[in-house]
Order: structure tokens, then C-alpha cells, then sequence
């Protein structure tokens, strides 16, 4: 096939041409005056730089909650932070609405005015283009938090460029997300490409001195598999945007349940980074902080008890890898977007954990966790090396290749292009493994590993894992279990089939 | 007639929740059952539109992001004017926006012409009987098996 | 001083001749056929006999919620039984009320019948007395599960009575819970004597091949100190007891909050139980397992996400400490008595981390925790070695003369019989260390370790570390922080003090 | 006049909650203030009786196990019959039984002739202060000191 993307560096030319394009979507466009908006981050204190906030707190030893806000009627989103502050919360990631993210600001700008009209929010996130930068720019300056848009990919340039020149100092640029959960139809190049012009617009801020922190999310995981392919992806998004300029990006470790394993990707995320930075000659892009999420996307428990049971014990783990931000859901996730007071109880039950264990600096190690840890930057190594091959040396082809090949695969995903061949479930000690590993260049013995603890589990068990175990591990934990209970494969009817 | 139902599944309007639907038409076809299965973000027109051409059975489509009553004002009408009135009409995931009763849900969709409204996290072997046996009551008789 | 009491187990006719006294107390001690009673335990199924539903637990590796109960009503302590059998709870604890807790039998009547009457629970317990054996055993028959009633001295040895011959299995033997917070005036010997009669009467029934279990809370820790009086006094406890005859005894583990010096007093407590027991030839007793507590008496959190963070942070400790069974409060301690709906949820997110830890086998092991194991035994060691010398070996008489001089002693207690001449504060790492000593017998270069450790921490927060500290300590936890802010002590206003 | 005020202190009825009173004692010692401490379980009859014999400035009761109400019914009367108008009564702790509204305790217990009633977790400085405050305001002075 014939890949147009490359990993190089968007010449300034064309990129200040791209810019006019993008910046001519939406009338708010004209708000932004690109030196001017340099100069206005350069004199934002530091309680709003992303990077120097996160600094701080990794320096300290604490760990702040990384929540979640975006609500349509400027006051209500003031309001909202304001409250998030008081509960000691200086990192605000900030979701647009879904007509933004799909470049419908008509939807949103009606949206917005019978928001403004009826009170009451009619759109499910801060229509940031409609808004503009003088507005955003109010927002910024009401509160005293750093703020990290969220969005996806066909706004997602717009997006970044008014959220900067608002004074928003952090922005996820993650392409293997929109691949995983948002995108059913664009190509992989056509992700990087809109990936690399945010890349760029940061690049360019960081030319003239101006730090913007890139999160980068990888692949997420939708259902119960291994962290190595989200946290490859994870490097592959930083390399992309580093190669654009960004100077500092921030991993995210997702934490899926099972200690020994989440503590080692805590470990070794950070330190796999750092690797494939230097080993690319990025050596000059720093890591201000990790955060640890509750992301693996599992449904979740219905009931309260269970809900806040769950909540706290990722909140507990995280503390005990003491990560410096960590995002947990509500206790309503499970029944519908939350209320501000659910927000609020389930942050503050996250927040009681995080001071009580880090005060002790209690150091867990164990065997488990070293094991995990080799055996995760074994796989990912494995993948990114791969993955380089495949580009001889250019990580933007290599990644287009290994989706296109399977190299690079995760579960359930809502894109045409995914191969969607890789399966996983739980050891006995729940553990994820992969039951199928499709076309993931996994080492033979790493493989013969996965397979020896699934057959543990089966042997104990008395049963096969299938397609169908792995869909019960994914439910168990809405259930306060690691494991699944075998809900039975429905069978054939038809005589034929 | 054919030897098995045939049931168009996928997520409504802009909707990227597409795990379910997966499941879902994984769990259909092992059960024997024909499946078009459109994925996530389909408009409500690719539903009808796959309906006629499959001339399917029923209709199993998920909604999770708060918005499928938007999504789908006047759908059952233009069922009928394409002629599905035989076509039975399921939906599920999470129908509301914020935390609320599942009744309010299933009484809004079943006014709105849906044969059958499922709560958030429902069994969907369940369903597969359920939709087994609305058939059967149509007097499209397919061999049924007991467990599934 | 004359000491009356003694380590030696009462003979049969005396005995006999005190029930008589205890069973005529109120007319249902009629209702008592001892050898009637012991075939009625004799016949109970496996599932409502204490230490085999423990021992299974144990066995299975799970552990269960040890949940609170009591209410007046019979049907409804039915259905509040029900409720908690749904939530996989086989072990009761079961509350008495206050009325009968103090021989006020006619106030218990007047309570009950206003219960039925008006449908509304008008005591904060069950009146097991009141009820007597028929309907008691009518409840026992109802429920799946194993009761373990709870009173206080006055009324202890006819609540035992009636409890047993209605089919219940365990029972707390606490005395030093009396003297650290339910009765204000009676002597350590009282307390002794009170014990030691339920401890015969198990004995008895165990010399019928009837095992009844005894729980050992010890010298409750009223404020932020150390467990090993804790430990020392559960463990006088049971050697009161089982020379008495009882052949089972449940060690209590309260979790404080310090991971290292939770974990390893789990690990230490049963192992000295095992030691002290052995050494004075008990060893045909057995110890069918823990139950872990959250118990230090501190105040609780007012609002639910806090309270709920303290629960289920606790449940992750005792999960982790793989107990047996743990006992957790409700997201209301703070407010008030709980109502049903607190305990399903509070439980419900208790028990959701049970499964996913226990499943994971996740061992902890950390030079910290081997650190406090060997503090712990050391001074439990040190305490027990010291009352056994006080008594000549005799521990009933070294346990009064220990109280008497202080080498017992705990602070903030009821009974005007305690010194109250120990406070503890918490170290920079959130461990509870000895402020003062008062006469406690324990090793000089221990306490030098505690020394160390709380100047370690005046170093840090330069201030020293008083009175006032200890109780900024102690409200910490119910602010979300293991150590407390200074909130200034008083100044003296008086010219003249 | 004596030169320090005099406070009652202890919980009343058959509570048993002693850990409260003791800190508060021990507070309103060190601010320079006599206390006879009763300590847990302590009958109406014995607080009036030490009111009398101390020729007391102030109750201060404690009360957490949810029996206060029951526990102090003609308290204030008893006190006035014994020829306590001049003493004020303050009470804290845990008013209710369940989880509810601290104003009504409040309202209930002012009703009952209390001069303060304190919610749970009360900051028994502040109630040093109040109590400075209110002996002032009876014309009864003592030295004060800031930040107590
Ligand atoms: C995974 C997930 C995502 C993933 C999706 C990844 C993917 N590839 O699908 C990602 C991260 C991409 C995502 C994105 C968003 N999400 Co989302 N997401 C979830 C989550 C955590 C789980 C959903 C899931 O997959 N469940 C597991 C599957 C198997 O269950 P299911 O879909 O319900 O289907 C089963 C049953 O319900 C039943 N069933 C379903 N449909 C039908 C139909 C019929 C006929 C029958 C019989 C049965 C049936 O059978 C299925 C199989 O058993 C839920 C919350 C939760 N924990 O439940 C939120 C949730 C659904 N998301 C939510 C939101 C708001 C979003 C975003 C809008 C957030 C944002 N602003 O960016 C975006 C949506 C973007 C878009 N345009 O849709 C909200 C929706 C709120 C509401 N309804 O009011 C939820 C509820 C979280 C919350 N509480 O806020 N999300
Ligand atoms: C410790 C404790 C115990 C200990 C007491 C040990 C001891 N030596 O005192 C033990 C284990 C013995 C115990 C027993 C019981 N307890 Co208890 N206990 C508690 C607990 C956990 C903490 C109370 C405490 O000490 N707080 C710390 C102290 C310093 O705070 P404080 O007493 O409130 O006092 C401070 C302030 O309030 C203020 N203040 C207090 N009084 C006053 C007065 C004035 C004038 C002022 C200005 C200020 C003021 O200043 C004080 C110092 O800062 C509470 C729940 C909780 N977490 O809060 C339950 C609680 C009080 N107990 C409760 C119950 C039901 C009992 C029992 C009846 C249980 C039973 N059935 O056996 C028994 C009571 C037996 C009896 N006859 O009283 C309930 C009461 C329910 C209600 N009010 O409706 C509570 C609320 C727990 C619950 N939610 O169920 N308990």
C-alpha cells in the first residue's frame, strides 16, 4: 500500500497554511492571534501551567484527583471548577461537547442558547469553539486550575488552538484512542496527520518558550487484555508528537484490578518512555508526573457500596504506586453522566485514600510485581521494535503498517481498520492475559507464559476459556469479582450452523 | 421461508459505544441466527435501509450515550412507510441521561413503537429467548433450543 | 492489698450453685435446661456452629463481613438476619440492648412491648433475657447463620445462659473491655470473676463435646497508641477463659489506619496467642481464626465519600492481612445509629474488595512490616512475662495487681480502677508510637525506638509533640489525614494557674 | 468573687462515652478554668448536687449515645428547684438517635432550658470561648486571653 504520512516535522510554511484552513471553520477562528496567545501563556501564573502543577505535586510526594468537568453555560463550568478546587484539585481536564467533537457548532451554538435560555445544560460538554477565546479566556482567569481539553479527532485541531490561546496549558493528542473508541471510519494516517498538526501548534508554542503537557492515552483497553498494546501506543502517540516539537508528555497508567500488575505498569511505563525517547534522540522532552486511571473499560458495579468499593480500591492502588494525578470514575457511571454531588462524594472517598497511604510511603515489592514488570516491557519492547521495523526507522509508517498487519490489536474496537483479532481473560490470580493473540509480535516464551496461567485457571476450573470467559471477566468486576463465573455459550439452534 | 431469523444489530446516531453491540451479534450468530451487523455510529436510515434488503426479522439496536431519544424521534413511522411493520423493534444500553428509573426509559421507547425496551447491563441471552419466542407468537416457527 | 480472685477453674457444685442464683434473676432463666441445652447445640447443623463456619472460611482462603445486629422485634431481627445471610454473611454479632445490658429487665419489657405496639424498634438492642429461650431459639432456627450475642457485665452471665441454650455459639469474653469502656466503678476483680463464670459455662458445655467460641477484644484503644496492650489483654482474656474450660478463642485484630503496623500485628497476634496458650498448657485450644476490626475508637468522617473511603481502605488492610473475618462501621457512625439501608451499603463496599484482593494472593511482606512485627511481640511479650510475675505465675491476681500499678493501662477509659497514665501520638509514616509510657513494663531500648521515632517527627513539623497532639491525632482520620494539624493548645487565662 | 470560673463536667445517664468529657476537662483545666469532672454514667441528680455543693458557673454535659432526650426531661426544672437560675447549661455530643438534621436537636434541647447546645464534633474551644462570653455577658468577668 502507499503511505502518504511520515514522522517528520510540519514545515512552518505549511503549517501556518494549515492553520488558516482550520482556523476559518468557525467564526471564533479569527480570535486567535497566535503571538499574542504565546505571550498571554508566557504570563499565566504558575498555578495554570499543566506541567509546573504536576512538577509540584510529584516534588511534594502527594497526588492530586484527576476529575472530570465540561458543561456548556460558562458560569455553571466557573462554578463547577471552583467547587473541584475546594477539594484541593488543581488539574482539570475539560470535555467539549459531542456536536464540537463532530464539528457541528450550529447543534452546539443552539445547544448552547437553550442551555443559556432554559438553565439547564442541554449539551454534554463545554462547546469550547463556540465559546471562543475572549469567553474561554474568562474561565481560565476565574479559576486557579490548569486546564486539559478533551476532544476528538475532527475538531480536535480547532479545539487546540482555541484552548491554548485561552490559556489551557495540557491536551491529550491521542490518535489510538479515536482508533479504539471514537473514530469508526478515518485511516490510521488520516489520525496521525490530524495527531501531528496539534503536535505542531504545541511545537510551535514550545519554540518560543511555552511548555504544553501532551497525554497521551494509547489504545485503550476495551475489554480485559495485558497493558502492553495501550502502553506501546502510548509511545508511539509521544514519539509522533515530539517529533512535531512537544516538549513534555505525560503517560497514563490504567489501572485494570489486579495489584501485582498495575504496580508494575506503574513502574514501567514511565521508565519505557524514557527509554524510546533517548533511543530516538527526544532527550530533551520531559515527564513531569504520571497519572493513574481507572479506565480499563469495564461496565460498572449498579449498586452504591459496590460502586464506592471499587472506586477506592483503584484509588488505593494508585496510591500505593504513588502516581501523581490519578483519575477515578463516579459512583454513577455505571446509571448515567453524574451529578455534581456524586462527583463530589466520589472524589472526596478517592481523596480520603490518597493522604492516609501516602503519609506512610508503605513500599510493596514482591516477586509478582517484578515478574509483571519484566514481562510488560518485554511485550512492549517486543511491539515498539517491531513496530520500527515495519517504517525502517519511521514510527508514523511502521504504525500504519502494524494496524493495518494486526501488529498492533486490541479487542472490541469501534474502527473499521482495527483487526480486532486479540482476546484476553484473567489467570487465576486475575491477572490479564491474552487468550488470543492474533497477530501481536509477542516473543514465543512470553506467549508459552500467557498460555501456562490460563491453563492453570482451566485446570482449576474445570472448563475452557473461550470468546465467552473472556466476556465474563469483563463483567466480573461489576460483580466485586476478578474471575467470571461461566454464564453458559449460548447454543446453536439452527441444524445448519 | 428461511432456516433462521435474520436480526440487524448496531449502535444509534453518533453513539461510539460499540462493545455491546459486538457482543451481541457474536452472541446471535452462535446461537444460529443470521446477523447484519452495521457497528457503532449508524444513522437510523442504514438500519431501515439494511432491514428491506435483508428483509430481517428484527431490529436489535443499542443506545448508550444518553441521546437515543433524540436520535430516534419518528423512527417507528418511517419504519411503516418502508413497509417493516413486521420487523420487530428492540432496543438497550442506557437510555437516559442521568442516573434515573428504568420504567420512565421503558414507557418513553415503547410509546415510541419499541417491542421490547432492556435495562443497562441486561442479559442478552435473555433477549435471544425473548426474541425466539415474539417470533414463535408471529408464527415464524425456528427450531428453538433450551439453554441458551 | 487482698486479692480474692484466682486463675483456677471453678468446681462443678460451686457452679451449679451460682446458676441457680444467675437463672433466677428473671422468670425466662427457667426457660434453661442446661443438659436439654447441649443436646439442642449438640444438633446443630455445621452452619450455625461458630468456629466451624470460621474454620471453613478459613480453609476456603475467603473471608467474610462481620457485620453488627440487634433489634427488638423478633420478625424484624429475622428479616435485618436475612438481609445480611443475602449479603453472604454467615457470622452474627448480636447486639443486646442498654436496658438489659443493665438488669433493668422491666424497662427491656416496657421498651418491647412499646416495640410491638408501635411497630417502631424503642431499643438499641435485642432483649435476649426479655425473649427468652423459646423465641430466641425460634430466631436462631429462622436464620442460616451463627450468633455471637454482645452484653456487658452486669448482666453477662445470664445473657450467656440464654443465648447458648438458644443455639448460639460464640460469645466475647472481654472483661478489660468493661474496664476500658462500659463499666465506670466495678473492681478488676468483679470483672474477673463476671468472666471467668461464662468461661465455665462454656467449659461446661465443652466438656459435653459442645464447642462454643470465645471472642477476645482486650483493653480497647480509646485513643492513637500502639496494640500490644491491646494484644496482651486479649490474651489474659482467653487464659482466664480456657481455664475455665473453653476450648476455642477468636483474636481480634484492630486496624488503625498504618499499613505496616496493621499487617503485622494480623501476623503477630494469633502466633502470641498460640505461644502464651502453649506455654501454660492450654494447648488442646484451638484458634479457628481472626477476625480483623476496624476498631480504634476514632472518630469517624461526617460525610459519606470520606466515610466510605474510610471503610473500604480499611476492608483493602484486612484483605491484604488475609483475616478471616472483618468488621467494618457504617458511612453513619458518625451521625448515629445506622439504618438498614447504611449497613447493606456500607457492607456491600466493604465486601466488594474482599473478593478481588483475596483472589490475588497479592503477598505483601516489607522490611517496615517485620520492623513493627518484632516491636509488637516484643512488648506484648514484655507486658504478659510481667502479670504473670505480678501473680506468681497466677494471671488472674498479676492481671488486678497490673491494673492496680499501671503495667496496665490504656488511655481515656471508663473505670476509675485504670491509671490513665498513657498517650500515644502517630509517627512521620502514620504509625501509632507511646508519648508516655506511664508504668507500662516495656524494655527500655523499645522505648527508646518510640522516642526516636516521635522526635523524627518533631524534627519535621518543628513543634513537640504534647497532649494536645495526641488528640489532633486522634481526630485526623476523621479528616481524612493520618496525622493531625496542631489546632493550638489553650492558653491558661487564671493568673494564679 | 472567686477568681476562676467553676464547670461541671461528665456525661449524663447510663452513656458510657467518657473520651469526650475527659478531653474537654482536661482543655478547660489548662485554659485556667476549675472543673469537677464526673466522668461517664453520671445520674441528673449528681450533676446538680456537685452545681450546688461547687457553687458551679456552668454544666457542661456530654451526651453520645442517643438518650439525652429520655435522660434529661425536667432537667432545667430540677435545676431551677434546686436554686440553680444562675448556672449555664451546655450540652454536646451525638443529640439524636439516627442520621439527621442537627437543628433539630437544637431547637429540642433549647426548648428543654439549655443555654448551648453543640453539634457533633464540636471544637471544645470555641465552647471555652462561649463560655467566657456568656459569664461576661452575666456581669461575671475573668481575665480573658486571646487565641485560647
Ligand atoms: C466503554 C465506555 C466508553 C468507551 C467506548 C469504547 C468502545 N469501543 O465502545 C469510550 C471511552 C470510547 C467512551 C466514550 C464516551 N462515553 Co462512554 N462509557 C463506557 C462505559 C465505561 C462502558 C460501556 C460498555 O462498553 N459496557 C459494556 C457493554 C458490553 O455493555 P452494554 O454496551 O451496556 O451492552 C450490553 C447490555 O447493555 C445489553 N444491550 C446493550 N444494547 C442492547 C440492545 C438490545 C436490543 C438488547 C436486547 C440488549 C442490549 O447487551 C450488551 C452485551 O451484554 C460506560 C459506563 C459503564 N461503566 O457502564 C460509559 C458511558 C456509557 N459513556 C458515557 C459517555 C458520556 C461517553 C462520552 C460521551 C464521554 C465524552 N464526552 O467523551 C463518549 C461518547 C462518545 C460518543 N460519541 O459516543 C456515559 C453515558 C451517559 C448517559 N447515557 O447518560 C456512560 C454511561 C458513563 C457515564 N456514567 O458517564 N465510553
Ligand atoms: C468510642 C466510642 C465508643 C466506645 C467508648 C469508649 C470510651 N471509653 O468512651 C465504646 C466502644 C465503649 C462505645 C460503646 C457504645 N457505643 Co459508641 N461510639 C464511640 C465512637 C466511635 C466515638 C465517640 C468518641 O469518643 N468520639 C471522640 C470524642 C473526643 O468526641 P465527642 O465525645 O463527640 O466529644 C467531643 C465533641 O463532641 C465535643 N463535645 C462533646 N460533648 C460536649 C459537651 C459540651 C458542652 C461541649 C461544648 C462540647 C462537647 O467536645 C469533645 C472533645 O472534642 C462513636 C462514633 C463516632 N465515630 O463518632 C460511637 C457512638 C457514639 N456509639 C454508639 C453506640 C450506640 C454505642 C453503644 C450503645 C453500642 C452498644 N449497643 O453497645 C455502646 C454504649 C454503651 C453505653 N452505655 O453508653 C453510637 C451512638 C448512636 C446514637 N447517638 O444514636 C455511635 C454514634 C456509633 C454509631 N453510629 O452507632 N462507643
Amino acid at each position: 500500500m502507499m503511505i502518504s504520512v511520515r514522522q517528520k516535522q510540519i514545515d512552518e510554511e505549511e503549517f501556518l497554511a494549515m492553520r488558516k484552513d482550520v482556523l476559518s471553520l468557525w467564526p471564533t477562528g479569527k480570535e486567535v492571534e497566535l503571538d499574542e496567545a504565546v505571550e498571554y501563556q508566557r504570563n499565566l501564573p504558575d498555578s495554570k501551567k499543566f506541567y509546573k502543577v504536576l512538577q509540584k505535586v510529584h516534588d511534594e510526594g502527594r497526588m492530586v484527583l484527576f476529575p472530570r468537568s465540561g458543561t456548556p453555560i460558562v458560569e455553571d463550568e466557573i462554578e463547577l471548577v471552583h467547587t473541584l478546587n475546594d477539594l484541593g484539585i488543581p488539574l482539570i481536564p475539560f470535555t467539549t461537547d459531542s456536536y464540537t467533537r463532530n464539528l457541528q457548532f450550529d447543534k452546539a451554538q443552539r445547544g448552547l442558547e437553550e442551555s443559556i435560555k432554559s438553565g439547564r445544560p442541554m449539551l454534554n460538554g463545554y462547546p469550547i469553539v463556540n465559546h471562543g477565546v475572549h469567553t474561554t479566556r474568562k474561565v481560565v482567569e476565574a479559576c486557579d486550575a490548569a486546564f486539559d481539553p478533551r476532544c476528538s479527532r475532527l475538531a480536535n485541531s480547532l479545539v487546540g488552538e482555541i484552548a491554548f490561546a485561552s490559556g489551557m496549558t495540557a491536551m491529550p493528542n491521542s490518535f489510538f484512542g479515536w482508533i479504539g473508541g471514537y473514530d469508526k471510519k478515518a485511516t490510521v494516517e488520516e489520525c496521525i496527520q490530524t495527531s501531528q498538526y496539534l503536535g505542531r501548534l504545541i511545537g510551535y508554542y514550545a519554540s518560543k518558550g511555552v511548555i504544553i503537557t501532551t497525554d497521551c492515552h494509547g489504545w485503550l483497553p476495551n475489554g480485559v487484555i495485558p497493558m502492553s498494546v495501550n502502553i506501546a501506543t502510548q509511545i508511539i502517540e509521544a514519539l509522533i508528537s515530539v517529533e512535531q516539537g512537544v516538549k513534555c508528555v505525560m503517560p497514563q497508567v490504567n489501572l485494570q484490578g489486579n495489584m501485582a500488575q498495575d504496580l508494575a505498569d506503574i513502574r514501567a511505563t514511565p521508565r519505557l518512555y524514557r527509554k524510546y525517547l533517548d533511543k530516538l534522540g527526544y532527550d530533551d522532552v520531559i515527564i513531569p508526573g504520571i497519572v493513574g486511571s481507572q479506565v480499563p473499560l469495564y461496565p460498572f458495579p449498579q449498586d452504591m457500596g459496590s460502586a464506592f468499593g471499587y472506586i477506592v480500591y483503584t484509588a488505593t492502588v494508585a496510591a500505593l504506586g504513588q502516581v501523581d494525578a490519578c483519575f477515578v470514575k463516579t459512583i454513577d457511571e455505571a446509571l448515567g453522566i453524574p451529578t455534581k454531588e456524586s462527583h463530589v462524594e466520589s472524589y472526596r472517598s478517592a481523596k480520603w485514600v490518597f493522604d492516609v497511604v501516602r503519609t506512610q510511603h508503605f513500599e510493596v515489592d514482591s516477586e509478582d510485581i517484578r515478574q509483571e514488570e519484566m514481562i510488560t516491557e518485554t511485550e512492549v519492547t517486543a511491539i515498539l521494535d517491531r513496530v520500527l521495523d515495519l517504517g525502517d526507522g519511521d514510527v508514523a509508517v511502521g504504525a500504519v503498517k502494524a494496524v493495518e498487519s494486526g501488529m498492533l490489536d486490541s479487542p472490541f474496537s469501534i474502527n473499521v481498520h482495527a483487526r480486532d483479532e486479540v482476546l484476553g481473560v484473567r489467570d487465576l490470580k486475575g491477572a490479564c492475559r491474552y487468550l488470543e493473540f492474533g497477530n501481536l509480535p509477542i516473543p514465543e516464551d512470553i506467549k508459552q507464559f500467557h498460555r501456562d496461567r490460563i491453563a492453570e485457571r482451566e485446570k482449576s476450573e474445570g472448563r475452557k476459556m473461550d470468546y465467552y470467559s473472556s466476556i465474563d471477566d469483563f463483567w466480573a468486576i461489576s460483580e466485586g469479582r476478578l474471575l467470571g463465573r461461566s454464564s453458559g455459550r449460548p447454543k446453536s439452534h439452527g441444524s445448519n450452523s | 421461508m428461511k432456516n433462521k431469523p435474520t436480526v440487524i444489530t448496531g449502535t444509534v446516531g453518533v453513539d461510539a459505544h460499540v462493545i455491546g453491540t459486538k457482543i451481541i451479534s457474536r452472541a446471535l450468530r452462535d446461537a444460529g441466527i443470521a446477523v447484519v451487523e452495521l457497528g457503532a455510529q449508524t444513522a437510523p436510515e442504514e438500519f431501515i435501509k439494511a432491514a428491506q434488503e435483508t428483509d430481517a426479522d428484527a431490529l436489535m439496536m443499542s443506545s448508550l450515550y444518553g441521546m437515543a431519544e433524540i436520535d430516534l424521534q419518528g423512527f417507528k413511522e418511517k419504519c411503516l412507510e418502508a413497509g417493516l411493520e413486521g420487523v420487530l423493534l428492540y432496543i438497550g444500553g442506557i437510555l437516559g441521561v442521568s442516573k434515573h428509573d428504568f420504567e420512565e426509559d421503558e414507557k418513553k421507547f415503547k410509546e415510541m413503537g419499541f417491542d421490547r425496551v432492556y435495562p443497562p447491563q441486561a442479559d442478552i441471552h435473555g433477549a435471544i429467548n425473548d426474541l425466539l419466542g415474539d417470533l414463535a407468537a408471529r408464527g415464524k416457527l425456528y427450531e428453538l433450543t433450551a439453554n441458551i
